[in-house]
């Protein structure tokens, strides 16, 4: 069911202590500020949080993560060099990381929303992040069989919703957030605006409404 | 083997050892007109800059673009328009954006003709290690380097021959963790070009030293490649 | 059991068999507000004409469009606009459009709140037959249907109660090849609608006869479902 | 290497007896009927024909069939009430059939695409169509492996493309387009029309220029 909300405080509400939450965004690109800033506030904690990154400089994620909310991080880079609150609590230990390969991360996150059960890919294959994992050799090349990776809850920006809560992007900003809008049970997205109903091209949405919960605006 | 025997006369293709930009140079004018190529962050970017309109590639960023243009300066930065480095680019004629999944299928399924990598280390049977030196503490993050060294159709590293230390980062075995499985076809370093397959190491060129003198810092058999 | 525990009195909410525009209206008015469902060929089609603006109700159609209108006539009719049963159909605003593997992901990730589906049979236990006699050189055809049936949050079949026959199309067990396993939730039928699933079949309301005169048509044990 | 082809005969050329050919269409929409036609009159035989339906009435892949080119169709839905052709061929022992679940044909073609080893679903599961293959349980539920599937050339139809390939299709004609165009090793497209590169909106492209090898423009 879409509703339109009007703070982003109403819009992270109902986010529960130990929550999965993919944050959409690749660096800051895409990257939801004001939505993970009302979570902050909001104090949930013990969460799971599923991002490219593990939060850069001083803002948004890496907040999050500063502010110890962050159980585990299920992530393709952690390490950058403004990644210092990440690296702070991952070297004493309080922090969890599942380091995934990225393109294994997108496609996780799209069987999660297209209900496939797991995939075979040669990415990670032969490496020490296929360690324990199941493999099998297809059609003479090595593949290690990754599983969905399924949220409760997806934080994403896009830039215009209609009110059907179709979405469309900007530029490279658009990365996780198609993906992760049909991964997550429920679906945040902040936008920079909203237009009618048919005010977007049906040829040209990237997400259609039925993966979208909860839209507020933001300026 | 004696050296005459592996140093065919036009082995040696350069008085000197190659600089970082005589070497993206090299690079860029061996990749194959109209090939779409993903450059990886650090060193391959260089090779963006020697890429002439003639050649007409299209670059990949796995952030989710086809046709990516240079560097963004002044007022076309576009905090919403980067690169796989987070670096602001600008976007050429003809250019595409997708979502993850749509960019690194393009990687995994095969449809890069070539992406240009920095490396640790190459296996004489083209073993990749580039994305963590397992030191103790050393925090890991892969990216999008696994994908790229096994989707692509060509593998290309870019890379010193020799770390700071003087050891060969072509070797018989990797010792760093592994990013990919015989995935490397081609070595681009300051002393030579080498080829990497299943069948051992080939020498395409030297620069600044025949193939016997870069036979004594390749803990690996070399033979010369047939032209 | 008795009948008269069986049989409350509100079970029976028609005085006779419901006709196929009837069923249609009662499967329309039991959709919930804002749902997004799809229909599928044939008899669900009817649904389509009972649903009013007020719920406010998506329709899918697995081609690749959500936002799908009623049938297009006249000057309206473009070949390149049609549904799952390859009917010109049109386009409501707010309308989008995906290429199959994205419709697809729609169905079988769970995300469609309702489809309704025909069937030859349905299991006590929500198995679904609809797609295939299995008879010697019948040619075979799937279609979407084990995609709605195993991926639709609730899936609702709408048929008869008895074949021409009269033999009861809800049965112990199905004898026609099956399209998925327990996955049917509810049965609307000219004589009852059916609640199935795990616990076996219970009856929500009866049109034209008791619960005791289904029981004699149905091989299967039914009992009132609680309101 | 992208080529724009004068004719429907030059872009056909090169296929080969014995090819993997996938069509696009779901029904007559999509369906590049003047592709078709051009690939009756080059003469490859022995084809394994990769579309969800079997061919309709008296044109295009119906006519392909008739004239017995196809050795083996893979497909969703091949009974319709104008499938003659292909109804015959079958009764008559004359053409191999795959049938397979539309779900699972799309995410197959999406999978070779996208360099998947094959992958689990539940779709099928307990079904005859399941019947053979490998299944496991997974998270309580029932599902089937499914594997990839590849193809030599693809023959699409798409509404508009630009100097470097890229393309856009018209409502529910793009269907199986966009991911046989990413499963062939060689994608031939017959386009309404052609702008010159930049004429096509970055942010709307739906197959990129990366999966197309030959264009052409039919009136």
């Amino acid at each position: 069911m879409l509703n339109f909300v009007d703070t982003v405080q109403d819009a992270v509400a109902g986010i529960k202590d130990g929550s999965t939450v993919m944050i959409g965004g690749f660096g800051n690109a895409g990257q939801p500020f004001e939505l993970i800033d009302a979570l902050m506030d909001c104090g949930a904690t013990d969460l799971t949080v599923v991002n490219n990154n593990a939060g850069q400089g001083d803002q948004g994620l890496a907040l999050l993560i500063r502010k110890g909310r962050v159980r585990k991080m299920i992530c393709s880079f952690p390490r950058q060099s403004d990644s210092w609150h990440f690296d702070a609590k991952y070297k004493a230990g309080e922090i969890e990381l599942e380091l995934v390969p990225q393109g294994n991360l997108a496609e996780r996150i799209r069987a999660a929303g297209a209900g496939i059960g797991g995939f075979f890919t040669p990415t990670g294959y032969g490496t020490m992040l296929a360690e324990g994992k199941e493999t099998r050799i297809i059609d003479g090349r090595g593949q290690v069989f990754e599983t969905p990776l399924h949220a409760d809850v997806a934080l994403i920006k896009a830039l215009t919703a209609d009110g059907r809560g179709n979405l469309v992007y900007r530029k490279t900003a658009r990365n996780f957030g198609p993906i992760m809008a049909a991964a997550a049970k429920h679906t945040i997205v902040q936008v920079s605006d909203i237009v009618p109903t048919g005010g977007l091209d049906p040829e040209n949405v990237v997400t259609p409404g039925i993966y979208v919960n909860s839209i507020v605006k933001v300026a | 083997m004696s050296s005459e025997t592996n140093q065919p006369a036009a082995l040696q293709s350069a008085p000197e050892p190659l600089g970082r930009d005589d070497l993206a140079r090299l690079v860029a004018r061996d990749i194959a007109p109209g090939s779409f190529v993903n450059l990886g962050i650090g060193q391959p970017t260089l090779v963006s800059n020697y890429l002439t309109a003639e050649q007409n590639i299209t670059l990949h960023t796995e952030n989710g673009m086809l046709g990516m243009g240079p560097a963004a300066e002044g007022d076309a930065i576009d905090g919403d328009l980067i690169n796989a480095g987070k670096i602001p680019v600008t976007e050429l004629p003809g250019a595409s954006y997708f979502h993850h999944a749509d960019s690194f299928a393009i990687m995994r399924g095969g449809h890069l003709d070539i992406c240009v990598l920095g490396a640790f280390q190459v296996s004489a049977t083209g073993d990749l290690a580039n994305w963590h030196t397992g030191a103790p503490g050393a925090i890991p993050a892969v990216g999008g380097a696994m994908d790229l060294a096994t989707g692509a159709k060509d593998v290309f590293v870019m890379m010193t021959l020799l770390t700071r230390e003087g050891a060969s980062k072509i070797v018989e075995a990797c010792t760093y963790p592994l990013t990919g499985v015989g995935c490397v076809t081609r070595v681009y370093t300051d002393k030579a070009v080498f080829l990497t397959g299943p069948n051992g190491v080939t020498v395409r060129e030297t620069f600044g030293c025949t193939l016997a003198e870069l036979q004594e810092l390749v803990p690996v058999p070399l033979t010369a490649a047939v032209p």
